[in-house]
């Protein structure tokens, strides 16, 4: 579904991404684990064309995206939840979803995706003409998801969506990633700094240090090799 | 490395600024015999005119139309074999501008005469320097009673008709034709606002039952009018510029208020105005709302063909000066500069700056004006008063005779001038 | 208290005015926090676009809509073409350009129509409404500017309000980055917003035009005061633009009428001052500002 | 959680003068320590220079040298207020009428020697700053440019409202300062008004470029940079800004006197709101906080509409073409110096000045190997 060869992306001088190489099989969820400013999250701004990458190549269902920009690459069903949700809080909750919706669900099919999200997360419906700035911390993660979902896309980049939540509602998040997976052989790509619970979601876990690959392995393998737990995962 | 660099930037900025200054510093220095601007066969004169900003409109025409002129007489071999060069900088009427101007005019280009300085917010801050630095600055064009002092301002010189002049030659014609009608006055908050009102009060006194005054830069003149038409004024009085003319008509036309309707010469021209209501007149003439208005004049109406010196006007305005409309700011300017020529052709065959202001002082001129000129060695004052004219389809038509007076208290007294024809005093043949 | 009437009549006509050229100001600064100096060159340029072309067809709706048009065309071209580049540098640059283009506008304007001011024909009458034995300040063209302004704001709030493309272009203005992710073209979008702003300045200039007469300086009274109603309303509320407009237009009037037109500068100074020091973000803006 | 319009942080070489850095190899004439010995010297030198320059100018240059001194004053003090404190000002053309006013009533009316009146009048222009300053502190962004856009165009109408003050609409006028007797009987009144203008002006130079370096600079941009944080680091940022206000205020005002010295007027025509706009224009164009930018901005706006006019006379156009291409050039020129240069001419004569350096550097070190 997605290979990333030798990718590198930089601020300037500081190369967050420096030479990154992996792949995602469709209908997988993959975990990519890492410390803080181990480049998770410019990993996956590079990859959705937010961050123009310097060199390396991004093929999305074998069509090279490198060069492209965001707006096109979600047109092709690779979707980005980017850090903190990216809630805009002067729309209302409907109308965050009816944004998500624009580019790749026709006018006719709207009212189904809408309801689709209403059962993945009910609370969003009580709230729907409310504005997304009066919503809590987990609700307003279900809304980015929700929203993100709307486009029908084929793969999710959900960057730490655990990010500031109480542990309840963080296995909460992490069980719908899960049930999606089942239901709709969503491909997610998941950027977790809870090592722990992303691993018992994700199939594959890739570990990142400071802006390159430092390990890639099944889950199981991972969160058992007590080394690598230390030195990175924090466990 | 930051310390020298620093250093370097100082030397840098400090030469670069010599640099520019000496660039502009070389003027172009004319030849001149007794008086700098002038030679054997030409003769330099400046002017200072709002050519763009919000006062462009009407006056923006007035140089043009006088370069016009000059080169009409610069064809017939100039006055007394000089040609005159009129050079006109654009000071948008700020007065910032016109001291830089006319300083660079006067110091830079070394003209030898100022002439039609435009506007009295912009002329009153360069006459001290002029004088100071003994430049003619003749027929300002500004209706202003500052430039009639001979003693205070040797060098300078009126041209219009005083704006209290004309208050009181046309407050005269109201008393005695409108007796007993309340009168309301529209005036423009500034020295010809104020001086026409002042001069209206002379003859017309407690008969003004209300006098409003308007800003130029608010358009919007409905809380005036409305005041005006609410004191029950029966005859209207507007010492405004063209625009605020237009924009009178047109908040009484929505008012449906319709007093007898008088317009200082400044604000009349019905070519202006008339251009300013076309598209409110909906078939009917132009100057539809402006029919039957009172009005001064001492020049003749550019719409007047008979006359010879409209014909002479139009001429010069088809030749020189053709993409400009033909209307009373074209024929201001080219009034204005035959009477320069004239003055330059009595100050003799070498004159020097000083033979000029004498030749103006010793006045006896004729010309297009259809009153007398007030000049002596005292008096600067321009024209002495006007010919009352109403508007009769869209032209304006003078009646009775020509008035003169001063602008203090004196009477107003009827003035036996017969107008010169284009031929006469041999400045320009037609 | 006729006169009253009168004064509020002629308050809501100008108000009218100064709200459409407040939305101007709104729109673009909601799309790209940029205070557009050039807004009064450019709803000038457009209205001598509508004289000419009114004066050479003999139509005036032909005229209108050209105008009309001619805005959006205009709006879009100084966006892309100018805009965008200063846009990522110094906040202040963006200001600077639109000076400059301003100043630009007039002395073009003054090349090709001269700065001889040039009389513009009103839609209706602009006889007023004659009741009894008064005839109020108030005829069918003051009903048509004020509705044409109040029209084109509810048009303005159903496009943004319930269409899709309101929503993107809001969505832009407020999280240009989480709106590219939603598959906008954010850029468009700016270029949108300037579009339909400039469009808001024509029509203010087809309405005042026959009050100011056509000339290359005649509209930067009324941008002015436009600017003035934008911040009195809040610059990030498009109905805070129609009210701070009618609230400006009323109170000069008011003053004008009662205390005398050389105050009118200085009263416009006072409302906005009282206002700010009471709301510093004007009056309809929320206190939380957007991060730049 | 307020925004402002953020201003770039001005590489910090822009500004005049920089305390040395220490170590530093290459053979050079030290410039003393101390900031405040330092920029006195720099003064004297430009003192100097500008002196030379009046000796030798034809009248009208040195009144071109007045004027760019003047400007200079304005746009000295506004780049203080804009570009290291992050308020936009659109009145300072208001507060220029203030000082030009008051210098006017002091020296026509009350006879006030002329130094005095130009200290009292950029007092008087440093407290009407005073009352702005705290009015505006409270806003931000375009609504402080809204409040002080609304100043310009009203305080003119003040001139209107009292005609026997003010002198209406033809303002007052001033009779031109006579050069002391000391300097020889015909000493050239331009040359004599240059002496004033640039003495005005090389007083602000001096206060503001120890300004720029001393606590007060320092704490101008941490409120500009970062308002919470200045607040945490005990800042009072409503009265920083407000001095901010009033140290630009006071040299307007002075900028005002020294406009009335020059040009023997003080009227409500002179003080448009376009007058505020050119300074804007200035600071901006000539590069955003330092005092060198002020000084191309001052040359700016004083040469390059003049260029325009030498211009637009060469060619013979139609009337039209002809009365407006001056201000065709000046808004063409404008908008392609800011697209082409952001940082200002400043900011570019910095960059240039830094690839030349860094060229320079490079060859030596080529010898070491890449």
């Amino acid at each position: 579904m997605l290979e990333v060869e030798d990718l590198v992306a930089a601020y300037g001088p500081v190369r967050a991404v420096d030479g990154v190489s992996l792949s995602v099989p469709a209908g997988s969820i993959t975990a990519v684990l890492g410390a803080n400013g181990a480049g998770k999250s410019s990993l996956l701004r590079a990859v959705s064309g937010i961050m123009r990458p310097r060199s390396g190549r991004v093929r999305f269902c074998g069509e090279d995206i490198t060069r492209q920009g965001a707006e096109d690459i979600v047109r092709r069903g690779l979707a980005h939840v980017p850090e903190g949700g990216g809630v805009i809080q002067e729309l209302t909750v409907e109308e965050n979803l009816r944004l998500g919706s624009l580019a790749r669900c026709s006018r006719a099919e709207r009212p189904k995706a809408l309801k689709d999200v209403f059962d993945l997360f009910p609370r969003l419906e009580q709230h729907r003409k409310l504005g997304a700035s009066s919503l809590s911390g987990g609700e307003r993660q279900m809304l980015s998801i929700g929203r993100a979902l709307m486009g029908r896309p084929k793969m999710l980049l959900l960057d730490e969506p655990s990010l500031g939540l109480a542990p309840l509602l963080a296995s909460r998040i992490m069980g719908v990633i899960a049930e999606l997976r089942q239901k709709t052989e969503l491909t997610v790509l998941l950027v977790e700094q809870n090592a722990k619970s992303a691993l018992r979601v994700a199939d594959r876990g890739v570990v990142l240090g400071v802006g390159r690959v430092v390990a890639e392995d099944d889950s199981a393998k991972l969160a058992a090799d007590d080394k690598l737990r230390h030195a990175y995962l924090g466990f | 490395m930051m310390k020298t660099r620093s250093r370097a930037m100082l030397g840098v900025a400090s030469c670069l600024t010599a640099a520019a200054l000496v660039a502009s510093g070389c003027g172009s220095g004319g030849g001149s015999s007794t008086s700098p601007g002038i030679t054997k066969t030409s003769v330099l004169i400046g002017s200072h005119q709002p050519l763009t900003g919000p006062a462009a409109p009407g006056y923006s025409e007035i140089a043009p139309a006088a370069k016009a002129f000059f080169q009409y007489v610069n064809a017939q071999g100039g006055v007394n074999g000089r040609k005159i060069n009129l050079i006109y900088k654009d000071d948008g009427y700020n007065p910032t501008n016109t001291v830089t101007v006319v300083k660079q005019l006067v110091l830079q280009n070394k003209v030898f005469a100022i002439w039609g300085g435009l506007g009295t917010p912009t002329h009153t801050k360069v006459v001290d320097f002029l004088n100071s630095e003994k430049v003619p600055d003749l027929f300002v064009s500004s209706g202003c009673p500052c430039w009639d002092d001979g003693t205070k301002h040797p060098y300078t010189f009126g041209w219009q008709p005083n704006y209290t002049i004309e208050g009181k030659i046309l407050g005269q014609y109201i008393k005695n034709n409108f007796a007993g009608k309340k009168v309301g006055v529209f005036y423009q908050d500034d020295d010809f606002g104020q001086g026409g009102l002042a001069g209206l009060k002379q003859q017309l006194g407690s008969q003004i039952v209300v006098a409003k005054p308007y800003q130029p830069t608010v358009t919007n003149v409905a809380p005036q009018i409305t005041a005006i038409q609410k004191a029950g004024a029966q005859v209207l009085v507007d010492f405004t510029i063209p625009a605020f003319t237009a924009l009178e008509r047109l908040t009484s036309f929505k008012l449906g208020y319709k007093p007898q309707l008088a317009v200082s010469n400044v604000g009349i021209d019905p070519t202006t105005v008339g251009g300013l209501l076309k598209a409110f007149s909906k078939g009917k003439a132009n100057t539809a709302l402006i029919e039957g208005a009172i009005t001064d004049a001492y020049l003749p109406s550019p719409t007047d063909t008979s006359n010879s010196w409209i014909q002479l006007f139009k001429k010069i305005h088809d030749q020189y000066d053709a993409k400009a409309p033909f209307d009373g700011n074209v024929e201001y300017g080219m009034a204005s500069a035959y009477t320069f020529a004239q003055a330059l052709k009595n100050a003799g065959k070498n004159p020097s700056r000083q033979d000029l202001v004498d030749a103006v002082e010793k006045g006896g001129f004729t010309g297009p004006g259809l009153v007398p000129f007030r000049y002596t060695k005292t008096q600067h004052g321009g024209f002495g008063g006007g010919q009352i004219a109403t508007i009769k389809n869209g032209q304006i038509v003078t009646q009775g005779q020509p008035m003169v007076t001063d602008p203090g208290g004196g009477a107003i007294t009827v003035s036996n001038m017969k107008q010169a024809q284009v031929g006469d005093n041999g400045v320009v043949k037609p | 208290m006729t006169r009253f009437i009168d004064l509020t009549l002629n308050g809501i006509s100008n108000g009218a005015i100064y709200a459409a050229v407040a939305l101007a100001f709104v729109l673009i600064w909601r799309a790209t926090r940029v205070v557009n100096f050039a807004a009064g060159g450019m709803l000038m340029i457009t209205t001598f676009v509508a004289s000419s072309v009114i004066s050479s067809s003999g139509s005036y709706w032909l005229g209108f809509f050209v105008a009309l048009a001619a805005g959006l065309l205009l709006g879009a071209v100084v966006e892309r073409l100018l805009i965008r580049r200063v846009e990522g540098g110094p906040p202040l640059n963006a200001v600077i350009v639109t000076i400059g283009l301003l100043i630009l506008f007039e002395a073009i304007a003054g090349m090709i129509w001269s700065n001889t001011p040039r009389s513009f024909p009103p839609a209706f009458s602009i006889k007023g409404y004659t009741v009894g034995s008064h005839t109020y300040l108030f005829g069918p063209f003051d009903v048509f500017t004020v509705l044409a302004v109040v029209g084109m704001a509810t048009a303005l709030l159903v496009l943004f309000r319930l269409t899709d493309l309101g929503l993107m272009m809001r969505a832009s203005a407020f999280e240009p980055v989480v709106a590219r992710l939603q598959g906008v073209r954010v850029g468009n979008m700016l270029t949108l917003g300037w579009a339909l702003a400039s469009m808001a300045g024509s029509l203010a200039g087809l309405l005042i035009g026959p009050q100011v007469f056509v000339g290359p300086n005649n509209f930067d009274p009324v941008a002015i005061f436009g600017f003035t109603a934008a911040v009195l309303g809040g610059l990030d509320s498009p109905l805070g633009a129609l009210v701070g407009g009618l609230i400006l237009g009323l109170s000069l009037s008011y003053v004008s009428g009662y205390a005398g037109a050389s105050l009118v500068t200085l009263a416009a100074l006072a409302i906005l001052v009282a206002v700010l020091m009471v709301r510093p973000s004007g009056l309809f803006t929320s206190a939380r500002a957007r991060r730049i | 959680m307020s925004t402002r319009m953020q201003t770039p942080t001005q590489p910090a070489a822009t500004e005049l003068a920089r305390p040395p850095e220490a170590g530093r190899k290459r053979r050079a004439v030290r410039l003393p320590e101390q900031t405040l010995a330092r920029n006195v010297l720099i003064t004297a030198v430009l003192a100097l220079i500008l002196f030379a320059l009046s000796e030798n100018f034809d009248p009208f240059t040195n009144l071109r040298l007045a004027t760019v001194a003047y400007y200079f004053t304005a746009l000295a003090g506004l780049t203080v207020l804009t570009g290291l404190n992050g308020q936009i000002s659109l009145g300072h053309g208001a507060l220029m009428a203030v000082g030009a006013y008051s210098t006017a009533i002091l020296v026509g009316r009350s006879g006030l020697p002329l130094a005095a009146a130009l200290a009292a009048s950029a007092a008087i222009t440093a407290l009407v700053g005073v009352a702005v300053g705290a009015a505006a502190s409270r806003l931000r962004g375009p609504y402080l440019a809204g409040a002080t856009l609304a100043f310009a165009i009203g305080l003119p109408g003040l001139a209107d409202k009292y005609p026997s003050a003010f002198g209406g609409e033809n303002g007052l006028t001033v009779s031109p300062p006579t050069p002391p007797t000391s300097l020889g009987a015909n000493f050239p009144l331009e040359r004599w008004q240059a002496w004033i203008s640039c003495a005005c002006a090389l007083i602000v130079f001096l206060v503001l470029a120890n300004l720029l370096r001393s606590g007060v600079g320092r704490s101008f941009r941490a409120v500009r940079d970062d308002e919470v944080a200045a607040q945490l680091a005990g800042l009072n940022v409503a009265r920083v800004q407000v001095l901010a206000f009033v140290v630009s205020s006071a040299c307007a005002g002075l900028a005002g006197g020294a406009l009335v010295v020059t040009t023997q007027l003080a009227a409500p025509g002179a003080f448009q709101l376009s007058l505020s706009l050119a300074l804007l224009t200035g600071i901006v164009l000539g590069g955003l906080g330092s005092l060198t930018g002020a000084l191309w901005g001052a040359l700016a706006l004083v040469y390059l509409p003049q260029w325009s006019d030498d211009i637009a006379h060469d060619f013979s156009l139609s009337t039209n073409v002809q009365s407006n291409l001056p201000l065709a050039l000046y808004g063409i020129v404008l908008i392609v110096v800011i697209v082409a240069a952001p940082q200002g001419i400043q900011g570019a004569l910095h960059g240039i000045v830094r690839r030349s350096r860094a060229r320079l550097r490079k060859n030596p070190a080529t010898q070491e190997g890449a």
